[in-house]
């Protein structure tokens, strides 16, 4: 199982959207996930294809290609605006 | 350690922090403190001109991450600057106009690596720190956008090669 | 008016001086706090590892002038940066290891000027204000020297054309 | 009548020095007050010859040549060392 999160205006954007991925198929990549949204979630998925949108792994920035592992944890991060 | 990394909902006092600082030890010649409030208008990113009337901000965060990050900042400003003490405090939820945002404290024997570094904790803070800004006014909700100010201000610091 | 510049020999308190600038008006979003202490051990300008124990620092000023030059600072700093509001206090007589000597506190929208204006208010006021430092301390007196690096960190400030 | 201040390191080494110059010759200028005290003060003199010390009447900052009347307040100010 991958946990997912979402942040910021992501969030809202996600209310329906799935919290976590069941059963994960190999080669599996946070692109993936974002391409698997498309269809049920396009309004979501066009949001997480902005370019400023990160993408962390266990809480450390990875790339859009990174493998993901049972028992990841998936965030999306839009533009941070803290202090 | 002299440091301090807190991301919490509660408020601070300015006062309680600042006597810590100036209590760590006798070298402490300068102490240089930020606050962050919240003002009564906010302008969007774009629109510096149309203030909308704010009447709660709600501060969001990712926990565990953030305070990595944070932990990582004052980090890197002790390596760069010679500093007695950093205490960086920032707080989540719903806060309203002239309620405490964020805290920055730097205690130094001189009082130039107190102000340097309290401007390249507030910079990195503004840019990479995982907190998000959404905005309650005017019977609307919004997401604040990142500012491009705040980026070139902290990107500054990594073309800087004295300071 | 809401700048404050005053020449004392009581103690004051950050705290309220915060909440002064604090609850000037709804536009305040940064709010930077400069304080110098009294440190336990000075060196001399001249030879920066020979380390003196301090017993007291003695501060005298000419009063009249001094309060002229601190309101000129002030003016200054608000000619060149968007400011709400400055206090500027700064204390005389005898003071012991970790009192406070200065107070400079800057009120603004956002963050940048109010770093910036806190920090120009410093180098102006360690090279132009007229205060004298007597040290007493091994059983000596002796009366500081100006150091350079405050005349070039003041000089800094006319040299930028754009901040 | 003249008024004479001198402060910082140059307050002690005034101790014994007039603290005004009770009738004023035409002309008087603070170098030549500063001259004036050469022989009784030679010490102070030696300290107010520095390039690093200043001169003030009613508290502005002026030059070494500039007429002094009747009432004004001439102060010797070295180096400060506030904050």
């Amino acid at each position: 199982m991958i946990n997912l999160l979402f942040f910021g205006r992501l969030g809202d954007l996600a209310k329906d959207a799935p919290t976590c991925i069941a059963s994960l198929e190999p080669d599996t990549t946070p692109l993936g996930i974002r391409q698997m949204m498309k269809a049920d979630h396009p309004e979501l998925s066009k949001a997480l294809s902005e370019p400023q949108v990160l993408v962390s792994v266990n809480k450390m920035i990875v790339k859009w290609d990174e493998p993901l592992f049972e028992g990841d944890e998936l965030a999306f991060l839009p533009p941070v605006t803290g202090g | 350690m002299n440091d301090l990394v807190c991301v919490q909902a509660d408020d601070f006092s300015l006062s309680d922090e600042y006597q810590r600082l100036r209590n760590i030890n006798g070298q402490v010649g300068a102490i240089v403190t930020f606050c962050g409030l919240v003002r009564d208008f906010e302008s969007s990113a774009g629109e510096p001109k149309s203030k909308k009337l704010v009447n709660y901000l709600t501060l969001q965060h990712y926990p565990g991450m953030t305070e990595t990050l944070l932990d990582d900042i004052v980090m890197q400003a002790k390596a760069r600057w010679d500093l007695v003490a950093v205490t960086v405090i920032h707080r989540i939820g719903n806060l309203a106009p002239n309620d405490q945002i964020v805290f920055v404290g730097v205690a130094s024997e001189h009082r130039k690596e107190a102000f340097d570094a309290a401007q390249f904790l507030m910079d990195y803070l503004k840019t990479k720190a995982t907190f998000w800004k959404k905005l309650t006014g005017e019977g609307a909700e919004q997401w604040l956008d990142a500012k491009s100010s705040d980026s070139d201000a902290a990107a500054k610091w990594s073309e800087d090669s004295h300071d």
